[in-house]
């Protein structure tokens, strides 16, 4: 009798366990982490090696993880989820632009990019914040069509502004940029290879992009022990509680869009140093999505986000963006990478944009 | 009137989580007539007229015991549309029309005559179209029953405030073709001449056999148009009779009224010095429910001043405004400097704090810990619990002082919680609020509002919050000023009690002046017939 | 009772309806793509023809007393007769498709030299439905083989690589 | 003096109403004040500007229309109206592989379209119902979503698991639809069924006017005026104004706001069939994407709001919205000698009037909540001299 009683509350401590496991992971991070470690196994079968499957997604966590984790303050404090990335990312590529006018190479050319792209970043941001402070609770929707006009306001700059330097301007008109530049020449990788450890010739780690994500998410985490950063994190949690502690909501919003704009702009530039070009014009219109997309599979809510749903959704999103499309391509001969990219993104938004929170019951 | 009763409700009791709202209230209504409920906030009236109306926050609570009885048979409505179809129409406080459709369209919400068509057999009975004439005609027939001129034609929004409220009562009379219609307040924003004109539809609407609730603080209208007054205290009836038999004093008596057990407030003499420490001159406040019109008095130093009057007549609306948390003007002197009210962090610099009524609202975090809801605004304002790095260029949240903190604000007040950790939403109405009187006290202000101290907590709180709050002025010497709606407790914790009425001060007692004098002010000596 | 019953006669004779009215319009609007090759071309037995003529293919409206006043009646209201032939034009080199409503025909071919019309001939074509589509390799046609063999006119196209389709035209 | 009064009396409140016509509609004005300095840099002739106009307000107006009814039921734009414009070309594919001609043909698209569009409205309805208060943003994302499922359709399933006879339609690796579509047998069907040209000359096409197109689209109208007229129009009135009360009043507003989606979807699936009929090719993968976007650009630039919109700002919207559409490419490029800037121009127009029309509308929100207060503050702050 005795032991088939502790063996019944055994099974129910273990049930009980497993499901305040699936509580506190939530049934989407389960889902796609199973999926995920199911396509790594699969690697063998599809006739692909597993080192190179691995780094292929590190390197793709490294490139992604600063886009996503500028999406962080916004959350926090209340702006919900930033669809205005693309602001972000056009000071980014002003930046990058202008460092490869300038000609510079190497870590120095990425550091100024980075350098030029920051007061740009803060100017944007900072409208922007004004802007949504304006249009509280319908900030989400405005975020994207700003960020869509934006973009394509910069289309026009991008063809007058007068480039000169010949990596970047049309052949033949001699004037406009190129849809896309790249930056072989320059600073791609430049950041990666640091301390960069290669196992056999299948295996490359970018210990230095690792490094440098990992300074930026001290610096967050660091944010918010601050005074500062408490403050914005309790107008997240209630504005009216953070007002009638002599906090200004506004001007607590509005410092979170510039930082989440900055973080935008250097992530872009990352993004850039390790996939060896720049895409300019429509390039980043979409690119916001993935991003969001990411931090909900972490575990990120529409008005709560830490670094921890950062580094666990960027690694399971792009793991599942690399590994999916090269599984199934070898398995079934078509590719059905963009499909999956599509469906996985758009299918985690859609999933957190219909929860039920206490906004709309 | 005939004397048959509509409506009969049968020692009606009900428990919200624990504490009694209702117990064993019964009355009855006949047809044609005009029962005046009143009775302070917090008594019973909504909760009372929400178990008439069938209303679903009842039902999820747990339901009700005792009967409510029409026309002789038991009734149990699990549904407001059950209560529409016995005929009970209810006209809320806040209006319930919707401003882009006409008068006509409103009063036949989702009861519009339709015209068939061929279509209807295809895609179900909503493809009917609707027949304008005759939804024009019976909302005239509605209107002329109320006796009043709406032009069945103007968008809701274009009418002013009166005509909106006639609206919704042909409404109600229309969509319930209504034997009985409660109203809750139906003048709070109608203008004199409004109001007027309201209590005549009223009666002619009684006349023709309509019988009707009507809930209000003004006790003068209630006095004018009531065949009988019923009068609840703490969830108990305390008085059923006809007008005729009674008055205004006597009223307002029996809303107060006065516990056993409470004690006048021992007058030993407390040696408050002259010293004003606080005065404010022609204060406004623009706060939804609770304005405030123009309120003037100053606060001695080490004094504690309390505000009583009725729900709704703005005394909460003084501290808030105050604290610059709703828009307020007027003059405001806080140790004889001008203070800027508009700017809460400058106020709470200079040592005013606040704990405000709306706990879960204004007053917590509820997603974040009871450490962090206690430090906050001293770490805000006050720059406590902060390390400075790099001579003040960070200022890293100390963690540790703010864990110290919360241990002993929960040792003292004897918060129940699992660790310092736990989040706000998690405990109790009372922890809450013990909470939200650490965050005031780690400021140590020099004067500390506190607004509905006592609400929705249990006694032993209530207790616990109150002495907290004494011993406090004693030890520290801080000015207090106590805004609730419990006269009780004013009483047994203040130097001095203002009672505000209609957005201005009526009058100032000392605690241990008569129960009627308090009545009195709060009905508004213009208003004594 | 009988609302709802009539209501359900309704809703079921609604989707019979529906059912009815896909078929007839698949019917009526059944018709045939035939891609027309007017270039150089080389037969199933290797011999390479080269195309000489421009050529119009017209598809002349079936004569019945409902054309002629269906025509009459729309000529008043909307200036344009209703049923009027169809003359699809083929220029040498340049290949094309057209599409022509499925039962018994009768089709004119005409070619032309330039201006001048090199030789005029009606036929009495069937579309065999079960063959989708019809290459007339028209091309076939030149001067000393005035006679058209039949293998050319009407052949399921197998081998000969279908032309990528022409511009497209942007919003 | 008196006289003088009265004149700067009526300037005064000629300048104020102007100012509130301003504020009313200020998307429409500062579209028309925008066309006024473009149009004449363009250069084109005033036929060829009508001529494209009167194409372009046949092909896009059904679209646009299709938008009227969520709005009215209080869901704001209908972003995922993308969903029936899948459903439209996926019909349009069906029938040109069946290779059905002319008007049936039109009409076969139509009747086949109908079940898959109500099929994805009911889909779409009942995700809008389970996130109230952000339907905008979730239709936009929705859209995106069904985009990748239609191409997997599209892509993959077409070919092995939907039969399609007519190999021309195939990718060259034997499944799949081909990018570019054409649409020959329908194609202007429609259009050159009841045609009248005007002020034709024998070497100039003159403006030729497609009669039928303009009756279907007067047909919609009607049908939405009639609509409004019907129960289940006014229930989706009240649903629009405020949910709670209307549901509190007895109308099933969740099936409400679902049937307005669904017909919604159902109308956007017909717009793009005649849209496809007009264009008369088909680009499987990227028609559909821009049909949501200029829709909702060319309603807002007619005056519209998410909450508010008729008839009369479609058809103002369309055409001042096309009328820029055509113009700025060659207006670029006489300004700044670049097309290529005009092209660009046109697209950062289309999203920066959503986004002004969508900002404008939530600021003018906050004022008239900020008003409401100062109303009710107004009469509490002047103490009323009280009969004491």
């Amino acid at each position: 009798m005795k032991e088939n009683l502790n063996n019944i509350n055994e099974k129910r401590n273990f049930g009980q366990a497993l499901k305040n496991f699936i509580d506190v992971a939530g049934w989407p991070r389960i889902i796609i982490g199973i999926f995920l470690i199911l396509l790594f196994a699969m690697t063998p079968i599809a006739k692909l090696r597993l080192s190179t499957s691995l780094s292929d997604t590190l390197v793709r966590v490294g490139m992604n993880a600063i886009m996503v984790l500028a999406l962080v303050p916004m959350v926090q404090s209340g702006c919900g989820l930033n669809f205005g990335l693309p602001l972000g990312f056009i000071a980014g590529i002003l930046g990058a632009i202008l460092s490869i006018e300038f000609n510079l190479t190497g870590l120095k050319g990425l550091f100024s990019a980075i350098g030029i792209s920051i007061p740009f970043a803060v100017i944007f941001g900072y409208a922007y914040g004004q802007l949504l402070n304006r249009v509280k609770g319908d900030e989400m929707m405005i975020a994207t069509y700003v960020g869509f006009s934006s973009v394509s306001l910069f289309c026009i700059f991008w063809l007058l502004l007068p480039f000169k330097s010949p990596v970047m301007v049309w052949g033949y008109a001699g004037k406009g940029l190129r849809t896309t530049i790249s930056t072989q020449k320059f600073w791609q990788n430049s950041l990666s290879d640091i301390l960069s450890l290669r196992i056999g010739e299948t295996f490359y780690f970018p210990t230095g992009m690792f490094l440098f994500f990992a300074l930026l998410c001290f610096l967050i985490w660091a944010f918010f022990h601050t005074k500062v950063g408490t403050a914005m994190t309790a107008v997240g949690s209630n504005p009216d509680y953070a007002r009638a502690s002599g906090v200004s909501v506004d001007k607590m919003r509005t410092l979170s869009v510039v930082i989440s704009t900055v973080l935008g702009a250097i992530g872009i530039i990352i993004y850039q140093q390790s996939y060896g070009f720049i895409q300019i014009y429509n390039g980043p219109l979409y690119m916001g999505f993935p991003a969001v997309a990411a931090i909900l599979l972490g575990g990120a809510s529409v008005h709560k986000a830490n670094i921890g749903n950062v580094i666990i959704g960027t690694f399971l999103f792009q793991g599942i963006l690399t590994m999916a499309p090269s599984v199934i391509n070898s398995l079934l001969q078509t590719d059905m990478s963009e499909i999956f990219r599509i469906i996985i993104s758009m299918g985690m938004i859609l999933y957190a944009l219909t929860r039920k929170t206490k906004g709309n019951r | 009137m005939g004397q048959k009763p509509i409506l009969e409700m049968k020692e009606i009791s009900k428990e919200f989580y624990g504490n009694r709202v209702l117990n064993s209230v019964s009355f009855t209504l006949n047809e044609g007539q005009i029962l005046g409920l009143v009775g302070e906030n917090g008594a019973g009236k909504s909760t009372l007229m929400n178990i008439l109306f069938g209303m679903p926050v009842i039902t999820q609570t747990g339901g009700y015991s005792g009967d409510v009885i029409i026309d002789g048979q038991k009734v149990s409505f699990n549904s407001p549309f059950d209560a529409i179809a016995a005929g009970i129409g209810m006209v809320h406080q806040e209006f319930s029309l919707l401003p882009g459709f006409t008068a006509t369209e409103n009063i036949l919400l989702n009861k519009e005559p339709l015209k068939y068509n061929f279509l209807v057999e295809l895609f179900g009975s909503r493809m009917q179209t609707l027949d304008y004439e005759k939804m024009r005609h019976e909302a005239i027939k509605a209107i002329n029953k109320l006796g009043v001129n709406i032009d069945p034609d103007m968008l809701v929004a274009e009418m002013p405030v009166g005509h909106k409220q006639f609206t919704e009562i042909a409404r109600e009379l229309e969509r319930a073709n209504a034997r009985i219609i409660v109203l809750d307040e139906p003048t709070a924003v109608l203008t004199e001449s409004e109001a007027e004109i309201l209590l005549k539809a009223l009666k002619k609407l009684a006349k023709e056999g309509v019988s009707i609730i009507f809930i209000s603080h003004r006790l003068q209208e209630v006095l004018d148009i009531a065949d009988k007054i019923v009068v609840l205290r703490d969830g108990k009836l305390v008085s059923e009779i006809e007008t005729n038999k009674t008055n205004m004093k006597q009223v307002v008596e029996w809303m107060v009224g006065h516990s056993v057990d409470s004690k006048a407030k021992d007058s030993i003499k407390k040696n408050i010095s002259d010293e004003i420490i606080l005065s404010v001159k022609n204060l406004w406040v623009d706060m939804p429910g609770e304005l405030v019109r123009d309120v003037s008095f100053d606060v001695r130093k080490g004094e504690i001043l309390g505000f009583g009057g009725l729900a709704g007549q703005g005394k909460l609306g003084i501290p808030n405004g105050i604290m610059g948390l709703f828009p307020a003007g007027g003059e405001v002197f806080f140790e004889g400097k001008r203070l800027d009210i508009s700017d809460t962090h400058k106020s709470i610099k200079k040592g005013l704090a606040f704990v405000s009524e709306d706990r879960r609202g204004v007053g917590l975090l509820l997603e974040e810990p009871i450490d962090w809801n206690i430090s906050f605004t001293a770490m805000q304002v006050q720059e406590k619990f902060l390390k400075k790095l790099f001579k003040g260029l960070i200022k890293w949240r100390n963690d540790k002082e703010i864990e110290d903190i919360a241990k002993f604000y929960i040792k003292k007040f004897e918060i129940k919680c699992t660790s310092t950790k736990q989040i706000a939403q998690q405990l109790s109405g009372g922890n809450q609020q013990k909470i939200c009187l650490a965050k005031a006290f780690v400021l140590d202000p020099k004067i500390l509002f506190v607004s509905e101290p006592t609400r929705g907590i249990d006694v032993g709180a209530k207790k616990l919050v109150l002495e907290a709050l004494k011993e406090y002025n004693k030890e520290h010497g801080t000015t207090i000023v106590i805004i609730s709606s419990e006269l009780e407790e004013l009483r047994s914790i203040c130097d001095r009690i203002a009672i505000v009425d209609e957005g201005k001060i009526s009058g100032i007692l000392p605690p241990t002046a008569e129960l009627e004098e308090f009545g009195m002010l709060m009905v508004g000596s213009s208003k004594q017939n | 009772m009988n609302s709802n019953i009539k209501g359900i006669i309704v809703k079921i004779s609604a989707i019979i309806l529906y059912i009815l009215l896909i078929v007839f319009l698949y019917n009526v609007g059944k018709g045939h793509t035939v891609y027309i090759f007017n270039q150089k071309f080389i037969t199933s037995n290797g011999t390479e023809i080269e195309a000489l003529y421009t050529c119009k293919i017209i598809n002349p409206v079936s004569k019945s007393a409902f054309v002629d006043f269906a025509n009459l009646v729309s000529s008043k209201i909307l200036v344009k007769k209703l049923y009027q032939d169809q003359v699809f034009t083929f220029h040498k080199g340049v290949p094309g498709q057209i599409v022509i409503p499925w039962h018994k025909k009768k089709v004119v071919f005409e070619f032309y030299d330039g201006k001048n019309l090199v030789k005029r001939m009606e036929k009495e074509v069937v579309l065999d439905p079960k063959i989708t589509q019809y290459i007339w390799q028209l091309a076939a046609l030149y001067v000393e083989n005035n006679e058209w063999s039949g293998e050319y006119i009407i052949q399921e196209t197998t081998d000969s690589e279908i032309i990528k389709d022409t511009e497209v035209t942007t919003e | 003096m008196r006289k003088i009064d009265n004149k700067n009396e009526l300037l005064k409140n000629i300048f104020k109403n102007i100012m509130i016509f301003i504020s009313k509609y200020p998307v429409p004005i500062m579209f028309i004040i925008f066309l006024i300095f473009t149009v004449p840099m363009s250069h084109f002739t005033v036929k060829y500007l009508i001529n494209e106009l009167l194409t372009r307000l046949a092909r896009n107006s059904f679209l646009v229309l299709s938008l009227l009814l969520p709005i009215m039921a209080g869901m704001g734009i209908n972003f995922a109206m993308v969903l029936g414009a899948m459903a439209g070309q996926i019909s349009l594919i069906l029938i040109t592989d069946w290779s059905i001609v002319g008007i049936p043909g039109f009409f076969l698209a139509i009747l086949v379209s109908l079940p898959i569009a109500i099929l994805l409205g009911f889909l779409c309805g009942y995700i809008l119902n389970r996130a109230k208060g952000r339907e905008m943003v979730t239709s936009m994302i929705l859209g995106f979503f069904m985009n990748g499922f239609y191409q997997f359709i599209v892509l993959y399933m077409m070919g092995p698991v939907i039969p399609i006879k007519n190999k021309l339609l195939l990718l060259s690796r034997g499944f799949g639809i081909r990018n570019a579509i054409n649409l020959q047998a329908i194609r202007q069907c429609i259009d050159d069924f009841i045609p009248i040209t005007i002020l034709k000359t024998q070497y100039d096409p003159g403006i030729k006017i497609p009669i039928a197109t303009f009756i279907l689209i007067a047909l919609f109208c009607f049908f939405i005026i009639w609509f409004k007229k019907t129960k289940i129009g006014q229930d989706m009135r009240a649903v629009g104004q405020d949910r709670l009360i209307a549901e509190s009043s007895g109308i099933a507003s969740d099936r409400t706001r679902l049937l307005s989606i669904v017909i919604s979807t159902v109308l956007a699936a017909i717009g793009q069939i005649i849209f496809l009929q007009n264009v008369g090719t088909l680009s499987t993968y990227n028609s559909h994407d821009q049909t949501g976007q200029f829709a909702a650009a060319s309603l807002l630039v007619g005056g519209a709001t998410v909450s508010s919109a008729n008839i009369g700002n479609v058809f103002l919207g369309v055409t001042l919205f096309h009328l820029m559409f055509i113009v700025s490419p060659m207006a670029g490029k006489n300004i700044l000698g670049n097309a290529q800037v005009g092209e660009y121009f046109r697209v950062f127009v289309s999203y920066g009037i959503i986004a002004i029309a969508l900002v404008l509308y939530s600021w003018k929100r906050h004022k008239e909540k900020e008003r409401e207060r100062m109303a009710l503050r107004q009469n509490t702050t002047t103490p009323k001299t009280k009969t004491e």
